[in-house]
C-alpha cells in the first residue's frame, strides 16, 4: 500500500465512473457513475492526506466536503428526476433535451 | 489487531449464517411451482411483484440525504466539545439552527406524509 | 360462527401458535366444509405449505388426494390433535402431505428471449412464467404514474374476513382499486337474537350476547394491530361474561398503550349513505342514532338512548364498540333487576345491524368506494373495524349449516 | 508510514473488491443489485481509509453511503423500467466513446500517479485524526463549516420544492414555478395535462 | 497476546451472540407467560424445539427470487449483529474492536441494517415481502437521525467516540441519569432496528409476515436468530452508552454488563408485547416531528451537563 497504488486504484474508479456517467441512458444510472468518480476522488484525497499531507486536518476536511457535494448532487439530482418524470413520464437523459420543444 | 478481530468475527458470523442455510438445504429439490407462487390467501397475482414501486415517502428520503451530512460534522465536533466550550456551543448551535429551518419548512410542506 | 369459533378456541389453547403465512406453518387446519367453488384456492394454499406438512380437517371432508388426512369433529379435541400432528411430523412418524397441483409454471416461458428469458424486449413476455408489472392506472395521490400491481387476495387470507376475496390494484402501498369478488361468509348470531324475533326474551341475556359479539370482533381487531395479549383478554372476558363483568380495565389498557391515538388513524371515514347501508354500530359511529332498541318500550323504560360518535372513522368505530359493550353491560344489569323482557317481536337490533323484515345484508361491496387511496395497513384496519358480512339465518349452535374458514396453525412445543 | 504485510494483503483484496464491484454496477440487470454493488465499492474504499488510519472518514463512509445507496436503490426502482432485470437489457448510448473516455481518464491519471513526484510527508507517529478534524472545524475552517449549513439548507428547500407534489397550499407545482431545466425551457415539475391536478381543489386559491 | 487480543474476544462475542439469541427467545416466552399468554412446556426447551423444527422444514422458494441476495440477507443481518456486539466493551481491556470511532461504527451498523432488511424483502419478489421492505426503509431512514443525536449526546462527556471512553466517563454518574431523555429514545431506536413490537413494520401481521412471509425452513431460522442477535447487540450498546457498561461494585465487569444487557432486553421485549403496531406514515411523522426534536433537546441537555 503506497501512494502510487492508492492513486492507481483511485484512477481506476474514476475511469469506470466516467464510463458509466457517459454511457448510461438513465439519469439515475448516470448519477451512479458520478458517485463512483467522487469515490475515487475521496480515496485520492485521503491517500494524499496520509502520505504527503503530514496529517493536516484540511485533507480530511476536503474529503468531507467531497462527501457533502455528493449528498447535494444526489438530493438535487433525484429531485430533478422526480420533477422531470412528473412532466414527461421518463427518466432518460434524452427527455431533458426534449423539454425545449 | 482490532481490525483483524473484527474481520474474524464478521467472517465467522457470516459464514455461520450461510452454513446453517446451506447445510440442510444442499439436497433439497426446488419446490413445485404452485408452492413458489406468492402467498395471497389462495389468490394469484397478475404480474411479478418487482415493479417501478411508488415509494410514497420519497421527499423524506431526499431531505434525509441533505440533513444527514450534518452528522459528518457533528461527530468530530462532539470530541472537542468540552475542550472548546462555549465556542463549540455557539457554532454548532448556529449550524443546527440553520438546518432545523429546513426540517421545519419541510414539515410545513407536508413532506413526511405519504405522497 | 364455525371457523371463527375454532380460531377463538385455539387462541386460548396453550402450545398453539396461529401464523399469518402458510410458509410458517406445519399444519393446515380446515374448519368446516369448503364449497366446491373454493377447492382450487384451498389446493393453492395447501400446496404453499413447505414440506413436511400435514392437514387437519375439522367437520370437513378432506379434498381429493388427501384421503389419509386426519379428520376430527370434536372442538375440544382440536388443540390436542394439532399438537400430535406436529409432533408426528417432526419425529418423522408421519409423511408429508402430497402436493395437489401439477408442477407447472403459471405461464409457459422457457427460453423465448435472446438470453433465455421469458419474452421479447425489455417489458414483454412472461419471464419465469409471469408478465412484468405495467403502468396501468394514473396515480391517485401525486402525479407520478408508476407501475401498479393487480392481484386477487383471499378467500383464505388471515387478515380479511373469512371467505372474502377481492381483486386489488396497488400502486406503492396505496390501494388504487378494490373490487370484492366473493363476499365473506355470513356470520351466525347467538340463538337469543333469533328467538327475539319470535318471542320476548330477557333483555339481560340479549345484551350479554351483544357484548360478547362485540368482544369477539375486538379480539380480531386487536390481533391485527399487534396487541395479541389484549385481544386474548377481550376473548377471555367474552368467555366469562357475566352481569358483573366490567370493561373498564380493558378500556384503560387500550387507551394507555396508545391503541386509539397511535395505532388507529382517522382514515376509513364512512359517508352517511354508506353508514346507513352498513347499519348497526358502524352507522352509530358515524353519528346516526338508528337503533331498533329505542323503539322498544322496555328499553325506553331502562332509559336507553343510542350512544353515537361523530367522526365515523376507524377510531370512532372502535370507540363505539367499546361504548356499546359498556352500555350493554349496564342495560343487562338494570334489566335483570327489573326482570325485563323485550317488548317488540319481529325485529331486533343485532350486533351486526337492524333485523326487521330482512337480515342484515352483506356490505363488502362498499369497500370499492371506501378503500382506494388508503395505505395497505390502514385499509386492513378499516376492514377489521367494520362488520361487513351478512347475518346467517341459522343460529350459532346449528353446526351443520355453518360457514367455514381455513386457517393455518403451526404448533410449537 | 510503516505497516505490516497483513495491511498490504487486505489493501489489495479491498482494492480488487472496489474495482470489481464498481465495474459490476454498470453490467448488472437488477437496479437494486447495481446500487448495492456501488455500496460495496464504497465500503471497500472506506475500509482502505481505515487502513490508512483515517478511521473516522472510513467508518463515516459506511454509514453515509449506506443511507445514500439505500435512497439510490429506491429511486432506481422507482424510475427504471424492468428494475429487477427480469428481462435482460442494456441501456447505453455512445458506449464506444464512453469506454474510450474512461480508458483515457484512467491512463492519464495513472500516468500522473506514477510519474509525478509527490512530497513525502507521512502522518506523524502519534496523531488523533478525529480531534484534529474537530479543532480545525471549530477553528480555521469555521466558515466552511457554517457555509456548508447554508448550502445544505438550500438543498433541503430545493429538494422539497422540486419533488413534493402537494405542499400545505396544495400542489407544489401549481403555486410555484420552478426554473426551466434548459435555457428558455418550460418550468420543471409542471404536469403536461392540467386535469391531473383538478382533484387537488385548486391549491392556488389558498395562496396568501 | 494472540489469545488476549484475538481469540478470547472472538469467542466472547460469538458466544454472547449465540447464547444471547437463545436467552432472547426464552425471555420473550417468560414475559409472554407473565402477561397471561398461554404457555406449555418449558420456556427453556421451546426455542430449541422450534429451531429443530425449522431445520427439518424445507426452505421455500418463490418464482423468480434474487437467489443470492435472498440467502445472503439473513446471514448479513447476523454478521451486522456480530459487528455491533464487537464494539461493546466487556471490561476495560476485554473488547473486541476498540476503534477510536466505535460509536460511529455502531451508527453504520444501524444504517446497513436498513439495507439488509430491504434486501431481504426485495429479493423474494413477492408482494407482501416487497411492501414490508419498503415500509421498513421509511422507518429505518427516520430513526437513524434520532439514534445518532442520542449517541453523540453520550460522546460529549466522554470527549471521545470510543465506547470504552464512553463507559469510563460514566464512572461517577451513569448517563441514564445525566441524560434522562437518551435511553428512552435509544430504546425506540432499538425496537426499530430489530423491527420488534410496535415498530414491526417489516414483518407485520397485516402483510402475512412481511419480508419473512415467503421464507421457511433454515433461512427463516437464520433470520429469526439474526433478529434476536441484533437485539442482544443493541442491548449491549445501550447498556454501555447509558447504564455504565461494565462499571459496578462487587461483581466482575463482564457480569455487570450481562446483567445490564438483560435489563435492557427485558425492557425491550416487554415494550414489544405491550404496544400496538404503528402505521408507517404515523411512524415517519413521529420520528421526524416528535422524536427528532426530543433528540435535539437531549443533545442540548447532554451538552449543558457536560460543560
Amino acid at each position: 500500500m503506497t501512494l502510487m497504488t492508492l492513486l492507481l486504484l483511485a484512477a481506476a474508479l474514476i475511469g469506470i465512473g466516467l464510463y458509466g456517467a457517459l454511457s448510461q441512458q438513465s439519469f439515475v444510472m448516470l448519477m451512479m457513475g458520478l458517485e463512483l468518480m467522487l469515490n475515487g476522488v475521496m480515496l485520492a484525497a485521503v491517500a494524499f492526506w496520509a502520505f504527503s499531507g503530514a496529517g493536516t486536518p484540511e485533507g480530511q476536511l476536503l474529503t468531507i466536503i467531497v462527501m457533502a457535494v455528493m449528498a447535494i448532487e444526489m438530493a438535487m439530482g433525484f429531485a430533478l428526476v422526480v420533477a422531470v418524470f412528473r412532466a414527461k413520464q421518463a427518466d432518460m437523459t434524452e427527455a431533458l433535451s426534449e423539454l425545449k420543444h | 489487531m482490532e481490525l483483524l478481530t473484527l474481520l474474524v468475527i464478521l467472517l465467522l458470523s457470516l459464514g455461520a449464517g450461510l452454513a446453517v442455510q446451506w447445510w440442510p438445504m444442499r439436497r433439497q429439490p426446488l419446490p413445485s411451482y404452485p408452492q413458489r407462487a406468492p402467498f395471497l390467501g389462495g389468490g394469484l397475482p397478475d404480474t411479478h411483484a418487482w415493479s417501478r414501486y411508488h415509494v410514497r415517502y420519497y421527499p423524506m428520503t431526499l431531505l434525509l440525504i441533505a440533513f444527514e451530512m450534518e452528522m459528518m460534522f457533528m461527530y468530530p465536533w462532539a470530541v472537542v466539545y468540552v475542550e472548546k466550550g462555549m465556542m463549540a456551543v455557539m457554532e454548532m448551535g448556529m449550524f443546527l439552527a440553520i438546518l432545523s429551518v429546513g426540517i421545519v419548512y419541510a414539515w410545513r410542506e407536508g413532506v413526511f406524509h405519504w405522497q | 360462527m364455525h371457523g371463527e369459533a375454532v380460531l377463538r378456541q385455539l387462541a386460548l389453547a396453550p402450545g398453539i401458535e396461529r401464523v399469518d403465512s402458510p410458509r410458517h406453518a406445519s399444519v393446515l387446519l380446515v374448519a368446516g366444509g369448503i364449497p366446491p367453488y373454493l377447492h382450487e384456492e384451498l389446493r393453492r394454499v395447501h400446496d404453499q405449505l413447505p414440506q413436511p406438512c400435514a392437514t387437519l380437517w375439522f367437520r370437513s371432508e378432506p379434498l381429493l388426494g388427501l384421503e389419509s388426512a386426519t379428520r376430527i369433529d370434536e372442538l375440544d379435541d382440536l388443540p390436542r390433535a394439532l399438537i400430535v400432528l406436529h409432533r408426528e411430523l417432526m419425529s418423522g412418524r408421519r409423511g408429508s402431505s402430497p402436493r395437489l397441483l401439477p408442477d407447472q409454471p403459471p405461464n409457459p416461458w422457457e427460453g423465448l428471449g435472446d438470453f433465455g428469458q421469458g419474452g421479447e424486449g425489455m417489458m414483454g413476455g412472461t419471464p419465469y412464467g409471469r408478465p412484468m408489472a405495467m403502468n396501468m392506472h394514473d396515480d391517485i395521490r401525486d402525479g407520478l404514474t408508476l407501475d401498479s400491481l393487480t392481484f386477487r387476495l383471499g378467500p383464505f387470507f388471515p387478515a380479511l374476513p373469512p371467505g372474502m376475496k377481492a381483486e386489488i390494484t396497488l400502486q406503492g402501498d396505496l390501494i388504487q382499486t378494490w373490487s370484492t369478488q366473493l363476499v365473506p361468509y355470513p356470520v351466525s348470531l347467538d340463538a337469543v337474537f333469533l328467538d327475539a324475533l319470535q318471542r320476548p326474551v330477557p333483555i339481560a341475556e340479549l345484551e350479554l350476547a351483544r357484548a360478547r359479539e362485540h368482544l369477539h370482533r375486538l379480539f380480531h381487531g386487536l390481533r391485527l394491530a399487534g396487541l395479541e395479549r389484549l385481544g386474548r383478554q377481550a376473548l377471555q372476558l367474552a368467555n366469562t361474561l357475566t352481569l358483573d363483568s366490567r370493561v373498564d380495565g380493558l378500556r384503560r389498557r387500550l387507551v394507555r398503550c396508545g391503541f386509539f391515538r397511535l395505532s388507529l388513524s382517522g382514515r376509513g371515514r364512512l359517508t352517511e349513505e354508506q353508514a346507513r347501508k352498513i347499519g348497526g354500530f358502524a352507522a352509530r359511529a358515524t353519528g346516526l342514532d338508528d337503533d331498533l332498541r329505542s323503539e322498544d318500550a322496555h328499553y325506553r323504560r331502562l332509559g336507553f338512548t343510542p350512544v353515537t360518535q361523530a367522526a365515523g372513522d376507524t377510531r370512532a368505530r372502535w370507540q363505539q364498540t367499546l361504548a356499546e359493550i359498556e352500555q350493554s353491560l349496564v342495560l343487562a344489569k338494570q334489566a335483570v333487576g327489573q326482570d325485563l323482557h323485550t317488548s317488540e317481536t319481529g325485529s331486533v337490533e343485532t350486533p351486526h345491524g337492524p333485523w326487521t323484515d330482512r337480515r342484515p345484508e352483506d356490505a363488502s361491496r362498499l369497500l370499492g368506494d371506501l378503500l382506494p387511496g388508503l395505505e395497505w395497513g390502514e385499509a386492513l384496519a378499516t376492514i377489521a373495524s367494520l362488520d361487513l358480512a351478512a347475518v346467517s339465518e341459522w343460529p350459532l349452535e346449528a353446526w351443520a349449516a355453518a360457514p367455514r374458514v381455513a386457517s393455518h396453525e403451526a404448533r410449537r412445543a | 508510514m510503516s505497516h505490516g504485510i497483513g495491511v498490504d494483503i487486505s489493501f489489495f483484496l479491498l482494492a480488487a473488491l472496489a474495482v470489481y464491484t464498481g465495474w459490476r454496477v454498470f453490467c448488472t440487470d437488477s437496479m437494486v443489485r447495481a446500487s448495492f454493488f456501488l455500496l460495496l465499492s464504497f465500503i471497500a474504499v472506506g475500509a482502505i481509509m481505515i487502513l490508512l488510519t483515517a478511521e473516522y472518514l472510513g467508518v463515516a463512509m459506511f454509514f453515509m453511503m449506506a443511507v445514500e445507496m439505500m435512497v439510490m436503490a429506491l429511486f432506481m426502482v422507482m424510475f427504471m423500467m424492468n428494475p429487477a432485470g427480469l428481462n435482460p437489457m442494456k441501456m447505453v448510448h455512445q458506449e464506444r466513446a464512453a469506454i474510450v473516455a474512461g480508458v483515457i481518464a484512467f491512463t492519464v491519471l495513472s500516468a500522473v500517479a506514477v510519474f509525478s513526484g509527490f512530497p513525502d510527508a507521512p502522518l506523524p507517529a502519534k496523531h488523533a485524526p478525529v480531534v484534529s478534524l474537530g479543532l480545525e472545524m471549530l477553528g480555521d475552517s469555521m466558515l466552511i463549516f457554517e457555509s456548508a449549513a447554508i448550502v445544505l439548507l438550500a438543498t433541503m428547500i430545493g429538494v422539497v420544492v422540486l419533488s413534493s407534489h402537494r405542499g400545505r397550499y396544495g400542489a407544489a407545482d401549481v403555486g410555484s414555478m420552478p426554473p426551466g431545466l434548459a435555457p428558455d425551457g418550460e418550468p420543471a415539475g409542471q404536469p403536461q395535462n392540467e386535469d391531473e391536478d383538478d382533484d387537488e381543489g385548486g391549491g392556488h386559491a389558498h395562496h396568501h | 497476546m494472540i489469545w488476549r487480543e484475538l481469540i478470547l474476544p472472538v469467542i466472547v462475542v460469538l458466544a454472547a451472540l449465540g447464547i444471547g439469541a437463545y436467552v432472547v427467545a426464552v425471555l420473550d416466552r417468560l414475559i409472554a407467560g407473565t402477561l397471561g399468554m398461554p404457555q406449555t412446556g418449558s420456556a427453556w426447551q421451546a426455542p430449541l424445539a422450534r429451531g429443530a423444527w425449522l431445520l427439518t422444514q424445507t426452505a421455500n422458494a418463490t418464482e423468480a427470487p434474487d437467489w443470492r441476495a435472498w440467502r445472503l440477507a439473513p446471514a448479513l443481518y447476523l454478521a451486522l449483529a456480530a459487528t455491533g456486539l464487537a464494539v461493546v466493551p466487556w471490561s476495560e481491556t476485554l473488547v473486541a474492536t476498540d476503534l477510536a470511532t466505535s460509536v460511529v461504527l455502531w451508527g453504520s451498523v444501524e444504517a446497513l441494517a436498513t439495507v439488509v432488511i430491504f434486501l431481504h424483502g426485495w429479493s423474494a419478489n413477492a408482494l407482501f415481502a416487497l411492501i414490508g421492505a419498503y415500509r421498513y426503509v421509511a422507518l429505518g431512514l427516520s430513526y437513524i437521525l434520532v439514534s445518532m443525536f442520542v449517541l453523540i449526546g453520550v460522546a460529549l462527556p466522554a470527549e471521545s467516540l470510543q465506547f470504552t471512553q464512553v463507559v469510563v466517563s460514566q464512572a461517577e454518574l451513569w448517563n441514564v441519569i445525566r441524560q434522562p431523555l437518551g435511553l428512552p429514545l435509544l430504546l425506540i431506536v432499538g425496537l426499530g432496528m430489530t423491527f420488534w413490537g410496535p415498530l414491526n413494520l417489516a414483518d407485520s401481521a397485516d402483510l402475512a409476515g412481511g419480508t419473512a412471509s415467503e421464507v421457511s425452513g433454515p433461512p427463516r431460522l437464520v433470520w429469526d436468530l439474526a433478529r434476536a442477535a441484533m437485539l442482544v447487540a443493541f442491548s449491549g450498546v445501550a447498556a454501555s452508552a447509558f447504564l455504565g457498561g461494565w462499571l459496578g461494585p462487587w461483581l466482575p465487569g463482564p457480569l455487570w454488563l450481562v446483567l445490564k444487557m438483560l435489563a435492557v432486553l427485558a425492557m425491550l421485549l416487554l415494550l414489544g408485547r405491550l404496544l400496538p403496531r404503528l402505521p408507517p406514515e404515523r411512524c415517519v411523522i413521529l420520528m421526524w416531528v416528535v422524536l427528532l426534536p426530543l433528540a435535539f433537546v437531549d443533545l442540548v441537555w447532554a451538552g449543558a451537563a457536560a460543560l
